[in-house]
Parts: C-alpha cells; structure tokens; sequence
C-alpha cells in the first residue's frame, strides 16, 4: 500500500481537509473529528492517475457508498484500494456553532458521545452534537459504511425519522405554484457562477472529460448568462439521476448555497415513484433506472 | 324523370345536412335501409331513394313525398347502415323542413278515431303531435 | 473548405404550385458555405440528376442539399447522383419541403418561410457531414418462411428452386392452409386440390427445403442476412419417423371435436390429419381434446398404432436457427359474424357462410361434392348469396373490400347451377368488382348463362320461415321491395388479418396497420418489403387478395430473397456508432442500453507521461450497430457519437432551425 | 338496492298496470324505487335534429333530481322514456358542446353522472336472473310468451347498448328464469307501427299483423313486451283484424313482462 | 396573456424517429393534411437518439416550443430505443417542470407511420398551445 487518503487537521478548529499520507510515521497526524466532513472519494481518481499502486482510504458512510459509485460506473479498480470504514453519527456544522459561540475564542471541537466538546476560551463547554450536525447528516440514512475491508469501529445506529425529512424540502417546492417556483428556482440559480465546485466533489460525476468542459461541440455556453446556467443545472442533475446517492456534497460544498439537494432528490422521489424503489451506491450489481426499462412503464407525459 | 341544373338545389340539400348531421353524400346505396324497412311498402320514395335523391340535389321532390310522414324512426335502417348514415335524422330534417318553412299541421285532434281518443297511451299521441305539427 | 451547392426541386406543381422558389433560391445564396444554388423541375429525372452531377464538377462543390420530397422518397436516388459526381454519398442531405411542407402548408409566405428555414438546417447539417463508408457483413444464405399456405409453399420452393436452403413454418399439423378448403377456383374452374397438392408434394420432397409443420416462431433477433430465430416445434405426440401414416388410430380415437378444415360441418378426433391430402400425412394429437390428456385414461391410439409411433410423452421442442432473410405468409381469418344477427347465421341451420358453402360444392368435403342443406339433407333449389357481410361495412365490420367475395360468389352460382340442375342463385350485392384478367367474362357468365339472379340491393335481414328463408331486401335499380323464400342463404363473410398478427409483428419488429395487416414499406414501390430490411410479405397476411396475387407476390418475396443470397455478403449500413477514446470512461452505460449487443468492452494502451498504461473501453461491432443512438445518450461525456446524426450536426440543426 | 324512478305519463294512465306491477314486485324483490318528486313528460321521442335542445330539458332536469337524492341509478319503464332519457344522458357524457349548451339553461350543471336503467335491466344485472329464478314462487312452466321488444329499447344500436340489436335475449332468459318458454320468432324486433297507429291505421295494422302471424306460427300463446305503445298497438290491431276478419289466428294476449312477474312471485 | 401573443409565430421543434413519427409526418404530406407551419422537424433515427441537451439547446436558440415523437412503445424499430426515451424525457419533463418550466413547452407524443392524421393533429394541438403560452422567455439566452 502506497499511501493512505484521510484527513488532517489544519491550523483552524474547523478546518479537517483530505491528507494523502505516503510515510508511515506520518500516521499520527489522521484525525477524526466534528470537521471530517470533505469525501476523499474522488481523490482516489487522482491517485489512479497518478500511479497503480494500491492505497488505503478512509470512510464514513456516505463516502463509502461513493466508493460504490466509482466501482459501478468501472473508474476504480476494487482491489487497488483498501477501504477503512468509519460508522459515523454526523459531522459537524461549524456555522451553527459560530452562531452560538464567540467564533476567535474557540479553540478545539472534539466529539465525545453524543456531545460535543468545545475549548472555548480557558473553559469547556459541552453540547448535545445533534443540535449543532450539518443538515444533510440529519437526513442521512446509511450512516455505516456500505463497503469496507475493515470497519475501524461499532456501527452506530441509523438514525430516526432521517426517511421522513428525506423528501421534506422537495414536497415544499414541489406544492409551489408554476411561476412561484420558476421564480424561486431563479432566486437561486442567479447566484451560480458554475464553479463547478458541486460536480468536482461529487463522486458520481466521475467523467474523464465532462461534457461541460467540451469545446467541440460546446454543450454549455462560457458566457454569463442565466439560461446556460439553467442548462448547466438542468443536464447536471440528470446525469445523476438515478446514480446520485444523496452524500449531499454539492450543496454542502456551493459557495452559492444552492440547494442542489433539493432537485436530485426530486429526481430520486420521482423514479421511486414511476419504476419502483431504488437506492443508489448500495449494490454496485444492479441496474440504474435509467439503464433498464419495463414495457408497462408509466409516462411522465401525456402518451396519446 | 328529366333532371336539369336547374332543378338542382344544394343549399337545401346543406341544410339537409346541417339540421340532420348526417353527411348524405356517405351513402353508397346498398339498400339495406328500404330492405329492412318495416313501413316501407307504405312509402313513394324508398330510403335509399331519399339519399340519393338528396345526393342529387332533388330536395324540393323530397319535400312533396309521403314518405316523411310514414318512416317511424324506428332505427331499424341505421342500425343496419355500414356507412353510418342515421336515415330517420335525414327524413326529420326534411320534415322539419316542410313544417318550419311550409308551417301547418299534418294532424289535427280531430282526425283521431273514437278508438284512439279512448285507448291509445299519452306515449304515443305525443310522440305523433311531435312529428305532424309544429 | 466546405463548398456546398443547394438544389430546389419544384416537383412539378407540387412544391412550385404553393411555395416561391424565388424567394428560397435567393434566400440559399446567402446562407454560409453556400456556393451554387440552382433549381429543377423535377430533380429525380436524369435532366435533373445530370445538372447536380455537371454543377459538382463545375463548381467543385463537396457538399449537396437537395430540397425536394422526402428523403424517405429519393435519398437513395440521389445519394447514387452525388457519388456518379465522384462524391460520398454521405455527403448528400435532403431538405423535406414537399411531404412536410409544400403540401401541408397552404399560406405561401408561411410555407415559403418553413422551406427556406428546412433548407438552412439541411445546409447547416451538410456542413458536418463526413464521408462514411460501409463494412462488410457476411449473409446466413438459408430462408424463412412462416406460414404453410399457397403463398409461404410458393415462396419457398420458389428461393429453393434458386438454389438456397429453405425452412417452412406451419402451425397446422399440415401445410396446405385456405387453398386447401377451396374446391374449384375462379375464373378457370380447375380444382384447387389438382392444383395445391403436387405443390405442397414438391415442398415436402424438395432436397432444398426443410418442413416444420405443427410449429410456430417463438423468437426473432438479428437483422437482415443475419436473423437468430427460434422455432417451437410442438409436441405433435405422433412421431413422424416411425409413423406410416396408416390411418388406423384416427378411426379407433373415441374424442370428436369440430373440424377446423371442414369449418366445423363435421367432427374430426382428437388424433387427426386435417384433411386426405395432407403433408405430411401423418396425425397430431389435440391434447386439448384428447381422452388421455384430459383424463389420463384412453390410449386406444397407442394400443392401435402398428408402428409404436405414439408417444405421450412428446415435449415442445426449442430449435434456434440462423436466417438471412424471412418471408411472412401467415394468411387471414374469416370475419366472426356475431353482428349480423339478422342474417341468423347460427340460428337456422341453412345459412351458411362462404367457405362453409365451399365444403359442400368439394367431393372430399362432407357431403361428397353434393350441394345439401345441413337442415334436411335435401338439395336447396333456390339459394341467396349476401356479399359484403362484414365487408365495407363502417358500422359493424371491417371498411374495406375483401376482393375475393365477388368471385368467389360468381364462382358459387356457377357450380350451384351444374350440380343443381333447374336451380336458382340470387345474388345480392352492393356494387360487384370484377377487376382481373377474364374475371368480368367470368361474371357474365354467371348471369347469363348460369341463370344467377343477381340483384342490386343488399339484404337487410333473413327471416327463417318454417322449412323456407325469407330474405327481404330492395332492388335498387328498380325500387322493387323483394321477399324471397329461398332454401340456402350463404354470407360472403369477409376476411381478417389474423387475430394473432400483432403479436408476430412485435416479434418481427415489423408493423401492422389499423386493421392489423402487415404493413409494406411502400404501397406502391415496395409492396412486398417491409420497414424492416431482410423480412418479406406474401398473400392474405399483407391484404385482401386472391390466389393469382398472392402467387405474384410471392414469388416477388422469393426473388427479393434470392437477390440478397445473391451476394456473399451486404455491405452494412455505415450509420453507426463510434467512440472517442479520448472521452470514453469505460463505464460502459452505453452497452446496457444497446437494443443489438453492439457494444462491448476493449483494452486500449494510452501514454500516461512517460509509461504506458492500459484502461478499458467501449467498442462498437458495426456489423451489429443498427444506428438507433440509444447509446449516445446514455453516454454522459458524449464519447459515442453516430454516424450521419452527430451530436456536432444534430445541434447545427437545432441552432440553424431557430435562427 | 336503491333507485330513482322515473314514471312517465303513460304509466300514471294508461299503463297504471305496467306501473302496479313493477312497484309490487321491486318491492318484492327488495329493489326499492323512489319515483322522483317533480317530473314531466320526457317528450316521448328523443330530438334528431341537431339544432334545438329544449327537447333535453324534461329528461335532464330528471336527472338532476336523481343526483340530487344522491342516486347513481334512475329507473325507467315506458321503452319510450328509457330510450329518451338513455340517449340525452349519453349526449351529455359525448357531446361537450351539447353539454355547454344544455347547463347555460339550467339551474345547476349535470355532466351525465347518473345511469339510466330499464328495470330489465337492472333484475338481470343488479338482482342477477339466477336469484330471480330462485325468488319465483309459482314457475309459469308451459307457459309459451312471444317476447316482443319492438325498437325503443334497442335501437339505435350504438346508443342503447341494452343487448344485441338483432338478436336480443334479455327478454329470453327474463323469461327462462321464471320458467316460463320464450317462442323463437324473427319478428320480435320488427316494429309495430308505433305512434303511425295515431293518424295511419293501415301501417299499424299490416305491421302488427306480420308480427302476430310469424308469434303464433312459432307457437306463441301471448305476448310480453317493455313498451305501452307497444302493448296497445298488439292488442288494438288484433282486434282490428278480427273485425275485418282478415285475420284467421286467435288473439293473443299481451301482457307488460313485470304482470308475468308479479305472477310468478304470487303477487 | 392572449394579447400580448397577438400575431406571435412560435418556432416548435420536432425531432421525429425515422421509421415511425417521420413517417407518419410524410403520410400527413402525402393525405395533403394541412397544419401549422410554426413546426420545424428534424429527423433522428430513433427517439433514443434525442440528448436533453438538444432540447435545452434548441430553447436556448430561441424555440418556443419542442416536441420529441417516436413510435409507440413497444413497436420500436429498434425494439427497445422508446422505452429509454420514456423514461429518460420522463425525468427530464418531469424536472424542467420542477425548475418552473411550462409543462406545454416540452412534450413527448407516440406517432406511428400509419398515423398521419394524428401527426397532424398533435402539431396543430401543441402549436396552438405554445401559442396561447406566449413566447419563451426563460430558457432563451439573453444574448
């Protein structure tokens, strides 16, 4: 094994980025805390690229059922990779901190239990986790890794009523009216300057080349202009329909706070809906819906 | 019979269709009809004969002919009809041709026998008031 | 440098009579890369073809659209002009202003305007079009026929007779089909049997053909020259190597069901041989009727059988094999009469229909050959014949003519008039179609020779009276009201597609029509061909027809046959699908989608800095790819990309077309 | 099994016993009928004229009244009123442009969300003739009926959809499950002159006499029929025949299907 | 807003498959069935061939209006090419509807090539809708 992929911890409490450790006697300086939020899944595209050696990674769940993705889609070669699963009860959200605590005086976050532990100034202060958990980890469903060589630690527990509050935002959109959701969509869009952040760290967006850095032919315009954007969300969303398996990265990740989440899951409730439970990342054998077909599908538009 | 252009009217025949809407040019005279007619030998112009005159534009013959005032609408004709033509909608068209255009009343409480007046069912009184008059 | 020359048609009238040429040849020379517009009367004619040939060389153009009818018209015409010039013929595009828009636009500005904008889409198409060119596919040489009628057995001793090997389907346990239930056949009155049989012999003994009878076609895949069908031959429960064919089971088998040949006038067993002459004459058992089957107990044909060739045990058989071409022949049903009550077909004994009458006229048929109604045994003197029951009939039954009634019926009152001396025929009909080669003096003859009342007028309804029928109905010409008391009453009841054509359609991947007859490619230029390449059409299956036409037609399958197995091999149609290996992630996406098992995984070496590495990719077979693109769209980065429809010309279009 | 039903004039009248009879035996049968509170005439012939829609005003407002006693069923008797209300209630199903037309009139919108039913109808689909069979007290067996149906109920055939229009056999298997004989005769859907016998005795009676000829030919000691006209038509001409003597056969009685009925649940 | 589309001529792209909705859009030439001229068809072998970025391309050009008509499921010329093609313009309708997109703009009609008549009729349909929707103004670039 050539190298491990984890995380580090950096020179601020909330900062725990992807480290690729080469040297053994580096080992100490993998953490695990409230902040190991970043999937080090598509770094693994990288390290293929830049060697054949077999690595080491860590996973939490959603990161796993990334791993997942990348071997159904045939980038990542299963026995290259060693796969430490990390059962993982939610990571951290460090806005929501900052908002109950004074940021500077904050000197460590570590988890203990159900509780987070904060250094804040010269005292420590303890808090339930759950209050203070990034929102896409409230609405996680597979909290344990989905594959792995070996499972560093117990499994937690799923957690509760993560199905309910699954769909919850996209029924609030959905019960908009037409205009009433163009305009809340435009809302949102207008403030995508495509920096592609969503589609880099997703790992279902796992193309060599992606169509949107394509110049002949050029499928999406380089200008500014909002109906490109529109495209870009658009052909984006459905290239991951039915393989997006809800790690909820691109919006954690949208400098622009897009609520990417909210239009892949429409996506995922809609083909539940029409052919049938599906759940992405779990078995890398089976089918995508839009791989496969039945003759008595329904059409989501009039057949006449 | 002689036909000239003349005599050729179809702006009726239109109004024919229109009021009726039946397309008579549909017909392409099997005789089904007149066969199956159950009052036919009581007519001077056979079913098929009202198409086709109708067809050739011979309205103002129509309106003179018995016969409107003898088909029953009993539905045998058209329901035996392979090109749909619904003939007692075209004959009801014709009559109400002559009672809307001509006016009067082709039966009157008066020509009703001792035996009708006394036995017949409000069914059927009516349904004759509302063929013969206006 | 593209040059590309445009080439307005006016078709005559039919593009010049509603569009301005003018404003489109104007509107032309300014599109880009647009160097030579010119226009023609009739583009399709060598004139026509000769201006695009001499302008290519004159003005060196390397790209050509044409805009005139339908590419599904003349592309192929004109692909040939351009390669004459010394072009691909891929090169050509074709803008469709006749077919969707010369004649369904009547506002000249408005179509002239749709013209213009079809023209500049086909220029922008042309602009990225590339030459491509065809591989080679080698051709299983051996044919299909489904269907064991006059028109499957003459086209397969036809495409034997050319030398290729032949396999015959039948679902019947014998070939022969509808020819084999006639009796005399119009206009010459020779006898069907004299005529059908030596056929159905030199199938069975022909060296070149191979006979399934009691068989159906379960599965069909491939495509033209290359078909992967398979067969389910039916558990026969006889087995034809050791049976001699010696009749004793059929006399000893104690189950009766109604005889499918006889159309149900007399029973047959349960172990049967449809008719004497049937190929091969040898019995099936009809487990659905069979004592033994129904009830485990019987087996009086096993005791019976001298040659032990019973056998219960029999299973469905599965056989796959390979075809290069399949002619269809599956024939028609008669038209079920439950509408026409008023003919009480059913409710008396002595109405009868066509082909139930054609049983009484045969010798082989139940009666010997002898006209008696089935009420009393007696010979009818007078009999009505009622044409169009089910035909041409909107309301109740099929719109269309069935084409052979009127024949068949002029045939009837013929031969009612030789066995029946001092008898008479009514025949009661809308209008009576006699188009054919001695049909009209065949008809004659029935009227004026053979005593055949015919009468103008259909009857409306059959009143059944004491021993007698009363048929009522008008004489149209005369508007004389008829009530006839006659003895026999026959319904030329009308013809249907098979009830099961659809299913064999799917099968086929071939289509049918509203009425469930199978579709040709083109009414009148390519009637026997169907959309889908390699597969035929012959008889009954396609339209009404009589035996002259359905020989016609299939003998005109055999010949397309044994034009394709005149060739070793085709060339494939070159609209395929291709790879970018540079843009292939090899998640094979596109393979789950192939309808064709076109694709499939490859091993490429690629440069990775200094090393080499090898990485996995998709792979198009082009002998496979039928060009349909689903793959181009399960493919995210577009790294599969189709021949002639490229993503580059396909969005070239979209942009020219919204211009 | 609940009802809205609609009388007609003809049954308050002439036809008292037509109505009688089915009342006695819905009743019997736990079919239970409402007649609905304010109705008139339904025009007696369904409009074939395209251009009026008054005529549909009668039976369509009917048909509110039924939805409004929140019935999906309003039973018919008369063959007239059935005919009538079944081809106005399909219109307005069919025909947007009739309906829109129709609804600008009326106090409320009716969209055809109620059934018509003929009580014949409704003993074969609702009660099933196998229970009916089962509720006869007294079988008529040996009992030979002439079932008439005439044209009303029937036709047109794209419209009634009440059973085959050629070869109808409610009639038959009515008859059958209350053990009584139906005589086969290819008349029984030819008409009887209908409202011609008003104003043109002639064409009645050469109608009726056919009819007649051919029942009793095939053994039919009396008619059954659905249809007053009907009933008075068989019954006025065969007297008429006999006075004028042109008529050998003796006169067959005719009798409403539901007098057969309340006799064989001896009522 | 009727008004304001008076005298407005939307553009209506048809990608139509070869074998069947081409087809039929020749039979409607040939039985000289007359609709509205706002339709352009591009032709593509098969419905499958239909990439949503085509769609989105074209409303980006400026169309009002796309259609995308193969043959009816399951009489495919490539056997199974519409069955994807429903279930991928399923999810893409069913999305750009999600994002706000008028439902008329997009639509997906089966058309076989015995069916001249229907081509006629949906092209009349969907043109008259997209007319009554007005121009598109939200997918188009600005530019």
């Amino acid at each position: 094994m050539a190298a491990v992929i984890g995380w580090r911890k950096k020179d601020f409490w909330w900062q725990s980025p992807v480290v690729f450790l080469e040297d053994p006697a580096d080992a100490h300086r993998l953490v695990w805390d409230p902040f190991t939020i970043y999937s080090p899944v598509k770094f693994l595209l990288d390290w293929q690229e830049r060697c054949n050696a077999k690595v080491g990674i860590f996973v939490k769940g959603c990161d796993s059922r990334g791993i997942n993705r990348l071997l159904q889609d045939k980038r990542l070669e299963r026995e290259r990779v060693v796969v430490y699963g990390l059962p993982c009860g939610g990571k951290a959200d460090a806005e929501k901190i900052r908002a109950s605590f004074p940021a500077k005086e904050i000197k460590s976050v570590s988890l203990l239990g159900e509780q987070l532990v904060l250094a804040v100034g010269d005292k420590e202060e303890r808090i339930a986790a759950e209050a203070y958990l990034l929102d896409k980890c409230l609405t996680c469903r597979h909290p344990n890794p989905v594959v792995y060589d070996q499972l560093v630690w117990e499994e937690v527990l799923p957690r509760q009523k993560a199905d309910e509050s699954r769909f919850a935002r996209v029924q609030a959109v959905t019960s908009m009216a037409s205009e009433e959701r163009f305009a809340y969509w435009q809302r949102q869009f207008e403030r995508c300057i495509r920096c592609f952040a969503c589609r880099n760290t997703c790992p279902a967006c796992n193309c060599r080349v992606c169509i949107f850095d394509q110049a002949e032919p050029r499928w999406l315009g380089k200008a500014n202009d909002p109906a490109d954007t529109l495209n870009y969300q658009i052909i984006r969303a459905f290239h991951v329909a039915g393989r997006c398996f809800e790690c909820g990265e691109c919006e954690r990740i949208c400098p622009a706070g897009v609520p990417l989440q909210e239009i892949n899951r429409r996506l995922i409730k809609d083909m539940n809906e029409a052919y049938g439970d599906y759940e992405a990342g779990l078995d890398v054998t089976d089918q995508p819906p839009l791989g496969t077909y039945r003759g008595e599908d329904p059409a989501g538009f009039d057949e006449s | 019979m002689r036909v000239t252009a003349e005599e050729i009217n179809s702006t009726l025949v239109r109004e024919v269709e229109e009021v009726s809407g039946q397309k008579v040019s549909a017909c392409f005279q099997c005789g089904k009809c007149s066969g199956g007619c159950p009052v036919v030998l009581s007519m001077d112009v056979l079913p098929h004969q009202v198409l086709r005159y109708a067809q050739l534009g011979l309205v103002d013959k129509l309106l003179h002919c018995k016969t409107l005032w003898i088909c029953a609408s009993c539905q045998t004709c058209d329901s035996r009809c392979p090109q749909n033509v619904d003939i007692p909608k075209v004959i009801e068209a014709l009559r109400l041709l002559v009672l809307r255009n001509k006016g009067g009343n082709y039966l009157h409480p008066h020509d009703l026998s001792a035996k009708v007046l006394k036995n017949a069912p409000q069914q059927g009184l009516v349904s004759a008031f509302r063929k013969y008059a206006k | 440098m593209k040059r590309i020359g445009v080439f307005i048609c006016w078709c005559g009238s039919n593009i010049a009579g509603t569009l301005e040429i003018d404003k489109m040849v104007a509107a032309a020379k300014t599109m880009s890369g647009v160097v030579y517009v010119d226009q023609n009367k009739y583009t399709c004619s060598e004139i026509g073809q000769a201006m695009i040939r001499d302008a290519i060389k004159e003005y060196s153009l390397n790209r050509v659209v044409i805009a005139a009818c339908s590419p599904r018209m003349h592309e192929n015409t004109f692909r040939k002009t351009v390669v004459s010039a010394g072009l691909n013929p891929y090169y050509l595009e074709i803008a469709n202003i006749r077919e969707q828009c010369s004649w369904v636009h009547k506002d000249r500005e408005a179509g002239t305007a749709k013209a213009i904008s079809l023209i500049r889409t086909a220029v922008a198409k042309a602009a990225m079009n590339e030459a491509l060119f065809a591989v080679e596919m080698p051709i299983i040489r051996r044919a299909l026929v489904i269907g064991g009628g006059i028109a499957g057995i003459q086209a397969a001793l036809d495409i034997a007779d050319t030398g290729f090997e032949v396999d015959l389907v039948e679902r019947e346990p014998s070939i022969g089909g509808r020819m084999a239930q006639l009796d005399k056949t119009f206009p010459t009155l020779d006898c069907s049997a004299c005529i059908l049989t030596p056929k159905m012999v030199d199938v069975a003994q022909h060296e070149k053909i191979k006979l399934y009878t009691y068989a159906e076609v379960e599965k069909v895949e491939g495509y033209l020259g290359n078909f992967t069908v398979t067969i389910r031959q039916k558990a026969r429960s006889v087995d034809l190597q050791k049976c001699t064919g010696c009749g004793e089971c059929l006399a000893k088998c104690p189950s009766k069901v109604a005889s499918e040949f006889e159309e149900g006038l007399v029973q047959r067993r349960a172990i049967y041989t449809p008719f004497p002459q049937a190929v091969p004459n040898k019995p099936a058992i009809d487990r659905a009727h069979c004592r033994y089957f129904t009830s485990g107990k019987c087996k009086v044909c096993q005791k019976v059988c001298p040659a032990e060739a019973i056998d219960y045990a029999m299973e469905d058989l599965l056989l796959t094999n390979g075809y290069g071409a399949i002619v269809v022949a599956t024939g028609f049903d008669i038209h079920k009469l439950n509408d026409y009550g008023e003919y009480a077909y059913g409710k008396h004994p002595d109405v009868l229909t066509s082909l139930e009458f054609e049983r009484l006229l045969n010798a082989s048929g139940p009666t010997g050959g002898k006209i008696l109604r089935p009420s009393d045994g007696k010979a009818p003197e007078t009999v009505a014949f009622i044409q169009c029951v089910g035909s041409r009939d909107k309301a109740k039954g099929n719109p269309y003519c069935a084409k052979v009634c009127c024949m068949y019926t002029a045939k009837h009152a013929i031969l009612l008039s030789e066995k029946v001396p001092g008898s008479k025929a009514y025949v009661f009909y809308i209008d009576v179609r006699t188009a054919g080669k001695d049909y009209e003096e065949f008809y004659n003859r029935a009227y004026e020779e053979c005593n055949a009342g015919y009468i103008k007028g259909n009857v409306s309804k059959v009143f059944p009276d004491g021993d007698k029928l009363l048929v009522r109905s008008v004489d149209v010409l005369s508007g004389a009201l008829l009530e006839l008391r006659v003895d026999m009453v026959v319904l030329a009841a009308s013809v249907d597609a098979r009830a099961d054509a659809k299913e064999l359609a799917k099968k086929l991947a071939i289509t049918v029509n509203e009425h469930k007859f199978f579709t040709e490619a083109h009414p009148k230029l390519r009637p026997v061909d169907t959309q889908t390449a390699g597969i035929f059409l012959a008889g009954m299956c396609q339209g009404p027809k009589d035996i002259p036409e359905t020989v016609a037609q299939a003998s005109a399958a055999a010949v397309k046959v044994a034009a394709i197995f005149s060739k070793q091999s085709l060339l494939s149609n070159p609209i395929v699908a291709e790879i970018d290996q540079r843009l292939c992630s090899g998640d094979m996406s596109c393979m789950t989608v192939c309808p064709f098992n076109a694709i499939s995984e490859q091993v490429v070496e690629e440069r990775r800095g200094r090393e080499t590495v090898s990485r996995k990719i998709a792979k198009v077979n082009a002998a496979l790819c039928q060009g349909c693109g689903s793959c181009t769209v399960a493919c995210r980065p577009g790294a599969i990309n189709l021949k002639g429809f490229t993503d580059q010309q396909i969005l070239a279009e979209v942009d020219a077309i919204c211009l | 099994m609940r009802y809205s039903y609609y009388p007609g004039c003809t049954l308050k009248t002439m036809a008292k016993v037509y109505e009688d009879t089915t009342l006695s035996t819905a009743k019997a049968l736990g079919l239970d009928l409402h007649e609905i509170k304010e109705w008139q005439c339904c025009g007696a012939l369904y409009p074939l004229n395209t251009d009026e829609i008054f005529s549909f005003f009668s039976p369509v407002r009917a048909l509110l009244q039924a939805r409004g006693a929140g019935e999906d069923k309003l039973l018919t008797l008369c063959a007239g009123c059935y005919n009538v209300f079944k081809r106005t209630n399909r219109a307005v199903r069919e025909d947007k442009e009739l309906r829109r037309k129709i609804n600008a009139f009326l106090e409320e919108d009716y969209m055809g969300e109620v059934d018509v039913v003929h009580y014949l109808e409704v003993l074969k689909n609702d009660l099933g003739f196998e229970i009916l069979a089962e509720r006869v007290k007294k079988r008529l067996t040996g009992r030979k009926f002439a079932p008439y149906y005439g044209c009303l109920l029937l036709k047109p055939r794209a419209e009634m959809d009440l059973d085959d229009v050629e070869n109808p056999t409610i009639f038959e298997n009515f008859l059958s499950a209350l053990g009584a004989a139906a005589v086969e005769y290819p008349y029984k859907t030819e008409c009887c002159g209908s409202y011609l016998s008003m104003a043109n005795e002639e064409i009645a009676s050469t109608a009726v006499g056919r009819i007649l000829n051919s029942a009793y030919k095939n053994g039919a000691e009396s008619f059954v029929v659905a249809c007053p006209l009907c009933k008075y038509n068989l019954e006025e001409y065969q007297k008429e025949l006999f006075a004028v003597g042109r008529e050998a056969n003796p006169k067959l009685p005719v009798y409403y299907f539901t007098e057969i009925l309340a006799e064989a649940l001896a009522l | 807003m009727p008004v304001t589309n008076e005298g407005f001529e939307p553009v209506i792209v048809a990608f139509c498959c070869n074998w069947c909705s081409y087809a039929g859009a020749d039979l409607a030439g040939i039985n000289r069935m007359s609709y509205s001229s706002n339709v352009r068809i591009i032709r593509v072998p098969c419905s499958s061939r239909v990439n949503p970025s085509f769609i989105i391309r074209a409303f980006q050009r400026g169309a009002d209006g796309v259609l995308v008509t193969g043959c009816h499921p399951g009489d495919c010329h490539y056997h199974s090419g519409n069955f994807f093609t429903r279930r991928r313009l399923s999810v893409l309708k069913q999305l750009m509807e999600y994002l706000g997109i008028e439902p008329q703009r997009f639509q997906v009609r089966w058309i076989s090539g015995s069916e001249g008549a229907k081509f006629a009729m949906v092209m009349n349909s969907v043109a008259e809708e997209i007319r009554r929707l007005g121009p598109n103004r939200k997918l188009r670039d600005v530019r």
